[in-house]
């Protein structure tokens, strides 16, 4: 081993004193994924992780399947981020089969997109919760979800694998009424979560605990290439729906959260924010959104793409979510290859948790907002 | 290492650090699931026909000289190509499908700030590297695998972009050859938010990979970006690229008894 | 009452391991729990737990804590200046403690 | 054939149900029946009503249900009565076993769920018997290269320590199974053996994440066991007592909360962290060390820590009320009956009605002990609170709890009562 290894990568050689723990895949504190951590007494000497125990090969499933038929497989990765998790997929293939999409349908897709970061965020914030032994916080936003599940159940037809986007548009209309019922869930669901600062973000022991713990400065989230809240708890301004705006992102109006100190308290209260921040887009689509007109445009059966090369990126609950598809110019992609948010955060992970004390282990774990099932793919 | 440490008991693996210790000093393992690389199986047989005139040695030299085989290529497309003059040149080949993925040929105007940036990179290096399409936020180029490590840092010093989004190992069994793409992005530059550009490089692919000495081989860029750390792990565990000067280079996921 | 509970709760383990199934099929099933993975090196290892100072600490003032029942106990039947050199020496005893939190504090990791 | 149990048969576990049925028949049959015999000749039998109890007298309450009373009366002044029912055990038991139902629903409602629902039709209240039947049936693991006597004994040692605990507590005026003169002192003794335990199976499990928990539970020891022997100092200077029955007589006109609020709450605290639970809950926080030292646990094991551990919760509730809410003080709930209604019963007519109880328990003692299960559940209603508020906290952060902010408290404790002696609001020529 020479010198200039990372941190946290270089495992020393163990000692008498350190304990190499595997923590995961069955442990109520790792998700599906295992984290090779030594720790000498308290503290974490070195953590490597080792994800890809979910790995299911989706790319590789996506070779052989065609454009369309790639739609319901490609969003299991994040099942209840489903059409986050579809959306540069679709961007992508509308881009190679020569598409535009009608304008209801973009603000539908920003509506459905919008209802299913807010699923996802509460579903991680549940788990954050149980992490820190706070089981109020698990059984609250893994109640309140139901309202916006409940949503998309109206809209989709299904609980959480919606496969709703489709190359041209959404797969079916909004049903009738949906704009009203989505606004009063929505409303109510936004008071309901302002309450969670009452009993989390605000609670004493949560900041001591989490507050400078897993710090992560402005420029090691730039170098390490960390994305989404972990990026945007470090003080970097960049959020997707604002730097790169897709569909009908740029004509909503809405602010990026961004926080400084890049500590696991931060980086576990940019989702709540922006939850918060998506009620407000959700609101304003609905307020901007064609009353009528078509949402899907007729699809040539098996279409085939264009010869080349497509990159779009979208930003998921997760971060940036982007969809290279290499094309030739048959009905199926040549290679689909999906650079996903998790994965990026993975990185962080041995980098922060060197140093640390091993109870704040799930909680800098879970607040780098890692999916093992998307990481694996 | 990796197959002596499967055939070893459980308490045999103790030592976290172990693979990583002995492949950085001896020899890259072995893709030792095949899983990942069923391409190769499927397109194999094809004897190694060259239809090029690359000067390729036979596929069971395994050393595999780095400047012979891919240089050719690149003299090939290198037409200082500031528009994409197409590769298709190139491709007069039966075969369609392995043509690198071209741009859109019939494109007339292209971007003007995406066109200044593959400007510079072709102004910087010449028929080093050639561009592969310019469109709308996007850049392609290609480097050959002798200066993509030179072209990453220049993309790092002199284009300002400081972070890698992906990799991506993209199998052409056709060409024998893997292509490696890094999708390359930027935080800190605002003008850069939206662009991503695309770099592209080739390693020669072997039909009968030999477990612990992998011949598929391309400079790692983690010293550039390190960003890419877990990504070339990842694309070294999926298609076998073994990349030099990586510090950590182990399979992704460790092996399982 | 503690040799009861203790009579009383070993018939529980008793009919337990008595109706409960028991298979030794797979040696697996009796490794220690290490979340799925074989363990790796033993379970009772020279484990240096940080906060050394605290246990220091502790080993001196515990003994000081039960012996200040003694008096606490007879307060009542102690004159009021009998009181002052206890006084003393709790003021004595908490500035040692405060000196000694100080030095812990002050040496993070022992 | 379920998925879950391919293995289980239903006529094998019947089967096993009745060999064990049958080999306790047979051993009572040819074991328990003469050592009946032995002990009705060797052993003295209480004398009821100027005659000694015969086999043959006992028969007669079958004709006259009343003369049975005597019988329990003796029964309840023998010690035995004491430590498995009454002040003991069986009322312990009970108490936990109710706790663990309202801690269930508690939280539940907190946390906008419905809780254990469906087994026993009202509200989940069997389901503490359905998880008790669950673990008696699971199979006990032990790991491979533990050290099994040791490992066997913690649970039943961990129950045994709790069950001792509980001996010590008074419920009712001469209820108590030990009253001993030292009983603080013997209580200190007993709560410093918990985290030994911890310690020993955590020791003998042979396996990291106990281990770890086990030393977290030592640390826990570390930083509150001093808070807590202090924080009783006060209670203990006003009284001039360690007998914990004297401590709560002493409290007839104000309990001690009243003037050692402070005292109260570092001992609440430090309670808390003692009983492990939820902000304190180190040694078994289940996402950091999966369950910390119970990790290697299973079936009845896990069951018996569990009971232990709440009889535990109960106790520590009850020494609270006993120290500073005036254990089983309390005004008459009803006002004291007429000697003859007590004796006689009521009598309407030709219908005599028999007060329930009253024959065999005094009115004072079942309103002490009506007071003092109120208090209990009060105190034992605010330690399952935090479970559902607040998140766990850190090694680091309890030790310095404990060492910097509760022990401090604790001496501003200490110089209140001091205060309060010495300036005569309490003590001999004070209040009382």
């Amino acid at each position: 081993m020479t010198a200039e290894l990372p941190p946290g990568l270089a495992l020393q050689k163990v000692d008498e004193r350190i304990m190499t723990l595997n923590v995961g895949p069955q442990h109520p504190g790792s998700g599906h994924m295992r984290l090779i951590v030594q720790i000498d007494g308290d503290y974490i000497v070195a953590c490597d992780p080792d994800p890809g125990y979910v790995h299911r090969g989706e790319e590789k499933m996506a070779e052989y399947r065609n454009y369309i038929l790639n739609i319901p497989h490609l969003e299991r990765p994040v099942i209840h981020d489903s059409c986050n998790v579809l959306y540069p997929y679709v961007l992508g293939v509308e881009e190679l089969l020569g598409i535009e999409v009608t304008e209801r349908a973009k603000y539908v897709r920003v509506i459905a997109s919008e209802l299913n970061r807010c699923i996802y965020t509460m579903y991680w914030l549940a788990i954050y919760g149980i992490f820190l032994g706070h089981s109020t916080m698990f059984m609250w936003p893994a109640g309140d979800r139901e309202l916006l599940i409940d949503l998309m159940e109206k809209m989709t037809g299904a609980r959480v694998t919606h496969a709703h986007f489709v190359p041209g548009g959404v797969r079916n209309d909004l049903p009738a009424n949906f704009e009203d019922v989505c606004l009063r869930q929505v409303n109510y669901f936004e008071k309901r979560i302002r309450e969670y600062a009452d009993i989390f973000y605000d609670n004493p022991i949560l900041i001591s605990r989490t507050r400078d713990t897993g710090v992560l400065s402005r420029q090691d989230a730039i170098r390490l290439g960390t994305t989404g809240s972990v990026l945007r708890a470090s003080g970097v301004d960049y959020d997707l729906r604002k730097k790169e705006p897709y569909d009908v992102y740029d004509e909503l109006d809405f602010h990026t959260n961004v926080l400084k100190e890049g500590d696991s308290y931060a980086r576990s209260k940019i989702p709540w924010l922006d939850m918060l921040e998506s009620c407000n887009i959700i609101r304003q689509a609905l307020q901007k959104m064609p009353k009528s007109g078509s949402v899907r445009v007729k699809l040539k059966p098996n279409p085939k793409g264009k010869i080349g090369s497509v990159y779009k990126r979208v930003e998921s609950g997760r971060g940036s979510l982007g969809c290279y598809i290499v094309s030739d110019g048959k009905p199926e992609p040549y290679r689909l290859k999906m650079s996903v948010g998790s994965f990026r955060n993975l990185i962080a992970l041995p980098y922060l948790l060197k140093g640390e004390k091993l109870g704040n282990m799930p909680s800098v774990y879970w607040s780098l907002n890692y999916w093992p099932v998307e990481a694996d793919r | 290492m990796m197959s002596a440490d499967k055939d070893k008991a459980a308490e045999e693996k103790p030592a976290a650090e172990k693979p990583a210790t002995k492949e950085a000093e001896t020899a890259p393992p072995a893709p030792k699931n095949t899983k990942s690389e069923p391409k190769e199986t499927e397109t194999a047989p094809p004897a190694p026909k060259d239809t090029k005139s690359e000067p390729k040695e036979t596929e069971t030299a395994k050393p595999a000289p780095k400047d012979t085989k891919s240089e050719p290529k690149e003299t090939e497309t290198a037409k200082p190509a500031p528009k994409d003059a197409k590769p298709e040149p190139k491709e007069t080949k039966p075969v369609a499908k392995e043509t690198k993925p071209a741009a859109k040929t019939d494109e007339p105007e292209l971007p003007a700030f995406e066109k200044g940036i593959s400007d510079k990179l072709v102004e910087k290096f010449g028929d080093k590297v050639a561009v592969k399409f310019v469109k709308k936020d996007r850049v392609g180029i290609a480097a050959s695998r002798d200066n993509v490590h030179d072209v990453a840092e220049f993309v790092r010093d002199g284009l300002g972009y400081d972070h890698v989004e992906s990799v991506s190992g993209v199998d052409y069994p056709q060409d024998k050859e893997i292509e490696v793409v890094y999708h390359i992005g930027s935080y800190t530059d605002p003008s850069l938010a939206r662009q991503i550009l695309v770099l592209s490089t080739r390693a020669q692919r072997e039909e009968s990979p030999i477990p612990g000495n992998d011949a598929t081989k391309l400079p790692s860029l983690r010293d550039v970006f390190y960003s890419v750390e877990f990504h070339e792990r990842e694309v070294f565990e999926m298609l076998g690229v073994y990349f030099e000067g990586h510090p950590d280079n182990r399979r992704l996921q460790r092996t399982l008894r | 009452m503690f040799g009861f509970a203790m009579a009383a709760m070993a018939p529980a383990l008793v009919i337990s391991r008595m109706i409960s199934p028991r298979k030794s099929s797979n040696p697996v099933k009796f490794l220690p729990m290490e979340c799925g993975q074989v363990p790796t090196g033993e379970g009772r290892t020279h484990f240096m737990m940080q906060y050394y100072p605290y246990i220091l600490m502790f080993v001196v003032f515990d003994v000081m804590a039960i012996f200040l029942y003694a008096w606490g106990s007879s307060l009542l039947y102690l004159p009021k200046s009998a009181t002052l050199p206890m006084i003393g020496f709790l003021g004595i005893m908490f500035g040692a403690m405060s000196f000694a939190l100080y030095q812990s504090g002050r040496r993070r990791i022992w | 054939m379920s998925v879950i149990a391919p293995q289980f048969k239903l006529s094998e576990f019947i089967k096993s149900l009745l060999d064990n049925a049958f080999w306790i028949l047979f051993l009572m049959v040819l074991v328990g029946l003469p050592a009946l015999m032995i002990v009705l000749f060797v052993i003295e039998l209480p004398v009821i009503d100027g005659e000694l109890l015969t086999p043959f007298l006992a028969f007669t309450a079958i004709v006259d249900p009343t003369r049975i009373l005597p019988v329990i009366h003796a029964l309840m002044a023998t010690d035995i009565f004491r430590v498995a029912v009454f002040p003991g055990f069986g009322f312990a038991a009970l108490l936990a076993a109710g706790t663990i139902f309202a801690e269930r629903k508690l939280l539940a409602k907190m946390q906008l769920r419905v809780g254990p629902f469906y087994c026993g039709k009202i509200e989940g209240i069997l389901q503490l018997m359905g998880d008790g039947l669950k673990l008696i049936s699971k199979e006990i693991i032990i790991p491979a290269k533990a050290d099994k006597p040791l490992f066997w004994a913690a649970p039943v040692l961990f129950v045994a320590t709790a069950a001792a605990f509980v001996s010590l507590i008074p419920v009712a005026p001469g209820w108590v199974v030990a009253d001993i003169d030292m009983g603080l002192i013997t209580v200190f003794a007993v709560i410093g053996f918990f985290p030994i335990i911890t310690i020993l199976s955590a020791w003998s499990a042979n396996s990291k994440y106990p281990f770890i928990g086990g030393i977290r539970a030592l640390f826990q020891m570390v930083s509150f066991e001093i808070p807590l022997i202090l924080s009783l100092l006060g209670v203990v200077m006003l009284t001039g007592t360690l007998n914990l029955s004297e401590i709560v007589e002493s409290q007839s006109t104000f309990p001690w909360i009243v003037f050692l609020p402070i005292g109260a709450i570092v001992f609440f605290i430090t309670m808390l962290a003692e009983l492990e639970r939820i902000p304190f809950d180190l040694p078994e926080a289940e996402s950091e060390i999966v369950a910390g030292w119970l990790t290697e646990f299973s079936g009845m094991m896990y069951g018996l820590v569990q009971l232990g551990t709440y009889l535990k919760l109960y106790a520590f509730a009850a020494l609270f009320v006993v120290l500073f809410l005036g254990g089983w003080h309390g005004p008459m709930v009803v006002p004291p009956f007429p000697t003859e209604i007590l004796t006689e019963g009521i009598v309407m007519g030709p219908v005599t009605a028999q007060i329930p109880g009253l024959p065999l328990f005094t009115q004072d003692m079942l309103n002490g002990t009506f007071w003092f299960v109120l208090k209990t559940v009060a105190v034992i209603f605010f330690i399952l609170l935090p479970r559902g508020v607040f998140p766990r906290i850190r090694v680091d952060m309890l030790l310095s709890l404990g060492w910097t902010k509760l022990i401090g408290l604790c001496f501003v404790n200490i110089f209140i009562a001091l205060g309060l002696l010495y300036a005569g609001v309490l003590g001999p020529g004070g209040l009382q």
